[in-house]
C-alpha cells in the first residue's frame, strides 16, 4: 500500500470531504493564507478559495462559537486549534454549547462540527502549551473524542468525525505529523474507520498494553523489546476513541491476558487510564491476576527543559519496567 | 447658522418610519396582543412558580415586551433569533405557543424542550428560534455562527442576537463583535438595557463613554441607541440595522433602554434595595410598552379600550389554560434523562450504535 | 456545641480571616452590597467596606486573572464564583495562570488565591449550571481541591484555604447551605480542618462508602438504613480534600472492608471517584472481595424537569441497591 | 482663522520632553547599550536554536528593541511588567542577566525559572518582572492584578502589561479594560504593533477605526499611538501614562508601532511569504531603532561610532559567553520535574506533607 504520513493522511480527509459536502468549511487560525501552522491544511486555500478555508483572528472563544452555531443552521465546520491547549479560552463553547445544545433543547438541535488540532506534549513548549485534553472532554456527555495514532485511523476517522451529526474533538499530535504510513489509495474506495472502534495492533497473551494517541508506538515498542528479551508477549489495544469507547475489545483482551497496563500521556488524576481502570476492574475483576497499572505523564505541569521532558511522559523504556513490575 | 435653529423642536415620531407606515390595523392590534399574551403568560408563570410548580430560576420578561415584540415582528423567512435566559418574551414572539412553554417551566415532556431545558432554555428552531442560553454571553457567538451560516449558505436573512446591559462585560461579547465586523456577518446584537445586572446598575458595572452600544465603534460598527417603550421605535430603528445586515452585510449593535418590573430573578430577595420603589413605579406608570401602545391604538382610533380589555382577557385565559396543559402532561422518566444527548445515538445510525457512549457504570 | 448553618460557618470563616491578615480580599459578582447571590457573605461589606469586599462585573475571566495577578504581589484574594459552572469562561485563567505560573517561574511566584462556589447539580437549573469539577480541576497539578459536606469541614476547611500559599478551589453546594451542623465557638480557639485529611463520619466493618459533598450526606442515610434493615455496616469516609487527597485513610478502610462503593456527583467518565477505584485496586488489590462500585450522576447533561433530577443524581437509593449489589 | 496657520510644520521633537531632557548622556548611552544587548543576545540565541540546543519555540524582539528598552526605562521601584512570549527584550530591559536567560532557554538548571519555562516563561519577580507568557492576551488580567495590588497596598507605582497586536482580539483584554477603568487601576497596556500576528497583517485579524488603541475609548479610558521607532517618543508617551497611573489611577491603552524583522517564531517557514522582502528590508534600513539612536547619540555630540562599536562589541561578547554559561550548566534531573508545583510542598510545611499531592501511580 502507498504510504503518506498522518499530516497528508488528514490534508486528503479534509480535501475529499470538502468535495463531498459543500457545508464543509475548515477554519481556524492561519489555516488558510498561511497553510496551518503544522501545515496540516496546505494547499487547501490555494485550490478550495476564501469561502471553504478560513482565517480567523485569535479569538478561539469568539470563532469556535461561531462555528457551533452556523453547525446548528446545517454548516459543517472543521475548527483548528494551532493548539488543543488553547481550548482553555473557549472552554465555554467547547463543553456547554457545543456539547449541551443538543440536550437542553430536547433534541431539537445538533451541532455535526468537529473540532481538531494538536495535543501533545513533548515540543519543549512548557505547561500552557502541552495540555493533553482527551479525558477532560470525554468527561462531558454529548462530546465525542478520538485520537489516532497512524496515517490510516487520521484519516479514516477523520472522515468519519466529518460525517458524524455529533461534535467530535479529534486530539493530533505535532510529534505524528511527520510520521509515514500505508493508507488505501482513494481510487479503492473511501477509507474510513468508525469512531468507537478499537484496534488491537499487536497480538499477544501474556499482558495487554491498552493505549491511544503517540504512546500506542511506545506500547508497540517496548512489546518488541520485551517480546524479544524478556519473552513476554503483549497485546497492544489502540483504543482510538476515547468516546464512544470500545469497551468490549478493552474487556476482552484483559480476559485474555488477565494483566494490564495502560499507557497514557494523560497526567494520572482523573486521566482517560483512570476511567479506563475503572472499567476494567469491575468488568473483568474476576480475571485480573495482578493490579492494572499505569504509565502517565509525571505528575507535574510540563516541564520546558528538552533534557528531561521525555521522561515526564511516558516512553518505552517507563511501559517496560511496569510491564516488568507485575509480569 | 442655518434656519434649523428657528425650527422648534418636535421628537421624532417613528410612527411615520415606513415599516411602521405599512402596518396595518390589524398587525397593530396583532403587537398589542402578543404583548399582552407575554405578560399574561409571565403572571401565571410567576403564580405557579410561587406554587412550586416549577424548579430553578424564573427571569420575568414583564415590563420589557416591546423589546420582543417589535423586534421579532420584523423577522422574515430567513431571519433568526437567539437570546440568554430571560427568554420566554421573545419565545412568544417568534410564534411559539403558550402551553409548550409552560409545559417546560413544568418540567414536563410536552415542554419545548421535553423538560430538559426549563425556563432559560426555550428553543424551537422550526420557528428560527435558537434559544435560551443561560451562561451570561454564551450565545453572543452561536448568533454569529447563525448569521454566518445565512451568509454562507446566500440567504437573505439576518440573525438578531439579544443580551443583558451585564452581557457587555464578557469577552466573547467583544470577540464576536470582531468577528462580525471583520467577517461582515448579517447580524444584529440587541442590548436590552434594563439598568441592572442582577443587584449592579449600570455605573457599577461597565465604563462606557455614553451608552454601551458605543462600544462598536471600536470595531468600526454601526450602532444605535433605542427608547425601548416606543414599539414604533424598536421597529423603525431596529428594520434599519436588518436591513443593513441583510442587504449590506453589515452588523450593527443596537442599545434598547427598558426596564424590568420585577427582581432580576423571582428568586431575587433585593429586588427593592438595590433600586428604589418610586423608580419601578415610575416605569409601571408612565413607561409601560402596554400602556403606552394601547393609549396609541386609541389616540389612532385603531381599537377601543374595550376591544384591548378582550385581548388581555383571552391572553389571560390562554395563559391558564396553558397551565392546565402543563399540569397535566406526563413528566419525564428516568429513561428520558439519557436521550437527546448524541444525535447518531437518538436516530440508531451506525455510528450510534458503535462503541460505548455512556458510562453508568 | 453550638449550631450554625454552612452558609454562617463560611461566613465566619471570612470574617475572621478577614481580621486575621489585611490583605484578604472577598471579590466576585454581587459579593458585597447585594450580600450574595446566596447570601453567603451577608454583612462583610457593611462591616468591612469597599476595600475588602469587592463587587465586580459579570468578567469572569477578567477579575479571575486579575486576582491571579494580585496574588502573585501578596494580596490573597478570595473569588467567589456565582456558580462553579462559571468556570468555563475562565478556565484559562484557573488551570494556566493560576496552577502553572508557579511551576513555569521555577518556584519564583506562587498564588495564595481562593477560589470558592457552589458546585452542584440538583437545583433544577439546567445543564450549564449543574457542573461538579471537583475532578476537572483536582486533575491539574499545582491546584488544590475541596468539598466541605458539613458546616464544621466548611468552615475549618476555607480557614486552611485562605491561609494556604497555594490555589485552592473549594467547591460548596446550594443545597448545604442551609444545612445546620455543630461548628465549635470562637471562643475555644480557632476551628482549622487541614487539607489532605479525610473524615470517618461513620464506622462499620462490611463495605467502604468513600465519599466527599453532599454525596456524604446521602451516603450516611444510606448506611443507616442498610443498618437497620440488611445489617450491612457501613465506613462511611469523607474525603472532604481531594487534592491533596489523604490515600491513607481510603486505603485502610478497604483493607478493613474489602468492599467499596464509591458515591460522587461527578459524571462518571474520568469523575473523582474513578481516580479513587484506580488507587484502590492498586494499594489494596489483594484486599478487595469484590469490584469497587460507583455511584455517579447518571451520564447526560443535567436534566432541568424537577420531577427527575434528583434520580439522576446519586441518592440513598441508588447507594443502597448498589451496596446489596456487592454486599 | 488664527496664526497657527501660517507658522510651518516641524514634527514635534520628544527630545524636548521633561522625561528626556533629565537624561545624562550616561543614561543615554546605556539605552544604547540595553538595546545592542538584547539584539545581541538574541542573535547569540538564534544561532543557538539552530544548532538545536533549545527546544520549543524562540520569538525573536529584533527590531522592537526601542519597545522595552524605552518603556522600562522608566520604572521606578514600585513599577512592575508583564508580558508576553516574545518576552527576551522586556527582562534585558528590567535587568535581568543573559546568563540566566541563556540557561533558561538550553533547559539548565541555572536558568531563571530552572529550565522549568524555556524562552516564552522568563520571570524575575525580585526586578518587577513577572513573565512571560504563552497564551495570547492570557497576561492582561495578570497585569491588571498587578495593578490593583500596588493599588491596594497604597504604593504608588503602576503596571505595565506589554501585548502583541494579535492579542487585542482575545476577549479578556476587553474584560480587563473594562475592569481598568472601573476600578481605576493603575496599569499601562501596551500593544506593541509589529503588523502581523503570525502571518496574519493587522487588517486581516482587527476591525478597527483609526487605530486598535482607540479601542479604549469603548470604556473611556485615555489611549496614545506612539512611533516606536523613537526613543524618546516612546519614554515621553509612556511616561504621561504612567504618571496618569501612579498620579491619577488611571488607565490608558498605547498602541507602539513597531516591526519584527524575523518571522513570528524561529519555526515561521512563511516569514518572507506574508511580508515582501522589500517591506523588511525598508524597515531594517530606516526605522531600525538601534540605527537611529546610535545617529541620535552620534548627532547630539554624546557619542561616537566607535564608543558605540564598541559597546556593540561588548554585548557580543557578553551573549557569547551566556551561551558557555549555558552550555556548561547542568540540566535538571527526574526529581526536579516534581519541584515548584506546591509553595506548600516545596517549603516542606505541613500542608506540604498532609495528604498525597501527587499522583505517580
Ligand atoms: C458567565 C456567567 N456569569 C454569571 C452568571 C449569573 N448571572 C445570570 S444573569 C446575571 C445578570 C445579567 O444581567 P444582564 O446581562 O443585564 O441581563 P438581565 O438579567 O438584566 O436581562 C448574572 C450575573 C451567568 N449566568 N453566567
Ligand atoms: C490563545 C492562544 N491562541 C493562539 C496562540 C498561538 N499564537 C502564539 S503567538 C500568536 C500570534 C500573536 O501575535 P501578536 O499578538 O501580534 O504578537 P507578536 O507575536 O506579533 O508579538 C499566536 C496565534 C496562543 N499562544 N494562544
Ligand atoms: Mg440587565
Ligand atoms: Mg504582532
Amino acid at each position: 500500500m502507498r504510504e503518506i504520513s498522518y499530516r497528508e493522511a488528514l490534508r486528503e480527509a479534509f480535501d475529499e470531504e470538502l468535495a463531498h459536502d459543500e457545508n464543509v468549511v475548515i477554519m481556524g487560525e492561519e489555516v488558510a493564507q498561511y497553510n496551518g501552522a503544522y501545515k496540516v491544511t496546505q494547499g487547501l486555500w490555494e485550490k478550495w478559495g476564501d469561502k471553504r478555508i478560513v482565517d480567523t483572528p485569535i479569538s478561539e472563544a469568539g470563532f469556535i462559537g461561531m462555528g457551533v452555531g452556523a453547525s446548528m443552521l446545517g454548516i459543517r465546520p472543521v475548527m483548528e486549534l494551532m493548539f488543543w491547549s488553547f481550548h482553555s479560552v473557549a472552554f465555554d463553547q467547547l463543553v456547554n454549547n457545543a456539547a449541551c445544545v443538543r440536550y437542553m433543547s430536547g433534541g431539537l438541535i445538533n451541532c455535526p462540527i468537529v473540532m481538531r488540532g494538536p495535543a501533545n506534549g513533548g515540543t519543549n513548549v512548557g505547561a500552557t502549551h502541552s495540555h493533553v485534553p482527551e479525558g477532560l472532554f470525554a468527561a462531558f456527555p454529548g462530546l465525542k473524542v478520538c485520537c489516532p495514532a497512524t496515517p490510516a485511523d487520521a484519516k479514516g476517522l477523520m472522515k468519519s468525525a466529518i460525517r458524524d451529526n455529533d461534535p467530535v474533538y479529534i486530539m493530533e499530535n505535532t510529534l505524528l505529523y511527520g510520521n509515514k504510513g500505508p493508507v488505501p489509495d482513494p481510487s479503492e474506495g473511501e477509507h474510513i474507520v468508525p469512531l468507537g472502534v478499537a484496534d488491537l495492533k499487536r497480538e499477544g497473551s501474556d499482558i495487554s498494553l491498552i493505549s491511544h494517541g503517540r504512546c500506542v508506538l511506545h506500547a508497540l515498542e517496548a512489546a518488541e523489546q520485551l517480546s524479544a528479551e524478556h519473552g513476554i508477549e503483549c497485546d497492544v489495544l489502540d483504543l482510538r476513541s476515547i468516546r464512544p469507547l470500545d469497551q468490549d475489545a478493552i474487556i476482552k483482551s484483559v480476559m485474555k491476558t488477565n494483566r494490564a497496563v495502560l499507557v497514557d500521556e494523560s497526567k494520572p488524576f482523573c486521566g482517560v487510564s483512570a476511567q479506563i481502570t475503572t472499567l476494567i476492574q469491575e468488568y473483568a475483576f474476576d480475571y485480573l491476576d495482578a493490579p492494572i497499572k499505569r504509565v502517565c505523564t509525571i505528575d507535574a505541569p510540563a516541564i520546558y527543559s528538552k533534557h528531561i521532558e521525555d521522561e515526564q511522559l511516558p516512553n518505552p523504556k517507563r511501559v517496560i519496567e511496569t510491564v516488568l513490575s507485575i509480569a | 447658522m442655518s434656519d434649523a435653529a428657528n425650527i422648534p423642536f418636535v421628537p421624532l415620531d417613528f410612527a411615520d418610519s415606513p415599516v411602521n407606515q405599512a402596518l396595518s390595523a390589524e398587525e397593530k392590534i396583532d403587537l398589542y396582543r402578543t404583548m399582552s399574551r407575554i405578560r399574561r403568560f409571565e403572571q401565571a408563570s410567576l403564580k405557579q412558580y410561587n406554587l412550586d410548580k416549577m424548579g430553578g430560576f424564573l427571569h420575568l420578561y414583564i415590563g420589557q415586551e416591546s423589546v420582543a415584540v417589535g423586534t421579532c415582528s420584523l423577522m422574515g423567512a430567513d431571519d433568526h433569533v437567539i437570546t440568554a435566559y430571560r427568554d420566554h418574551g421573545h419565545a412568544l414572539a417568534v410564534g411559539m405557543s403558550m402551553n409548550e412553554c409552560m409545559a417546560e417551566m413544568f418540567g414536563k415532556q410536552t415542554g419545548c424542550s421535553k423538560g430538559k431545558g426549563g425556563s432559560m432554555h426555550f428553543f424551537a428552531p422550526d420557528k428560527n428560534y435558537w434559544g435560551g442560553h443561560g451562561i451570561v454571553a454564551g450565545q453572543t457567538p452561536l448568533g454569529l455562527g447563525l448569521g454566518y451560516a445565512l451568509k454562507y449558505q446566500e440567504k437573505d436573512g439576518c440573525a438578531m442576537c439579544f443580551m443583558g446591559d451585564g452581557a457587555v462585560n464578557q469577552g466573547v461579547f467583544h470577540e464576536s463583535l470582531n468577528l462580525a465586523a471583520l467577517f461582515e456577518i448579517p447580524i444584529v446584537y440587541i442590548i436590552e438595557n434594563n439598568g441592572y445586572s442582577m443587584g449592579t446598575s449600570q455605573k457599577r458595572s461597565s465604563a462606557y463613554r455614553d451608552c454601551l452600544a458605543q462600544r462598536a465603534e471600536a470595531y468600526d460598527m454601526a450602532w444605535d441607541l433605542v427608547n425601548g417603550e416606543d414599539l414604533y421605535e424598536v421597529r423603525a430603528k431596529t428594520h434599519i440595522a436588518m436591513e443593513r445586515a441583510r442587504k449590506e452585510k453589515q452588523p450593527t449593535v443596537l442599545e434598547i433602554e427598558t426596564y424590568r418590573y420585577y427582581g432580576h430573578s423571582v428568586a431575587d430577595a433585593n429586588t427593592k434595595k438595590y433600586r428604589s420603589p418610586e423608580e419601578i413605579e415610575k416605569y409601571k406608570q408612565h413607561h409601560d410598552p402596554l400602556l403606552l401602545w394601547k393609549r396609541r391604538l386609541i389616540d389612532e382610533g385603531i381599537a377601543t379600550e374595550e376591544q384591548l380589555k378582550a385581548i388581555d382577557k383571552e391572553a389571560k385565559q390562554e395563559a391558564d389554560a396553558s397551565v392546565i396543559f402543563a399540569e397535566e402532561s406526563p413528566a419525564p422518566t428516568l429513561a428520558d434523562v439519557s436521550t437527546d444527548v448524541y444525535w447518531e445515538v437518538d436516530n440508531q445510525t451506525t455510528a450510534g450504535n458503535t462503541g460505548r457512549h455512556f458510562f453508568n457504570d
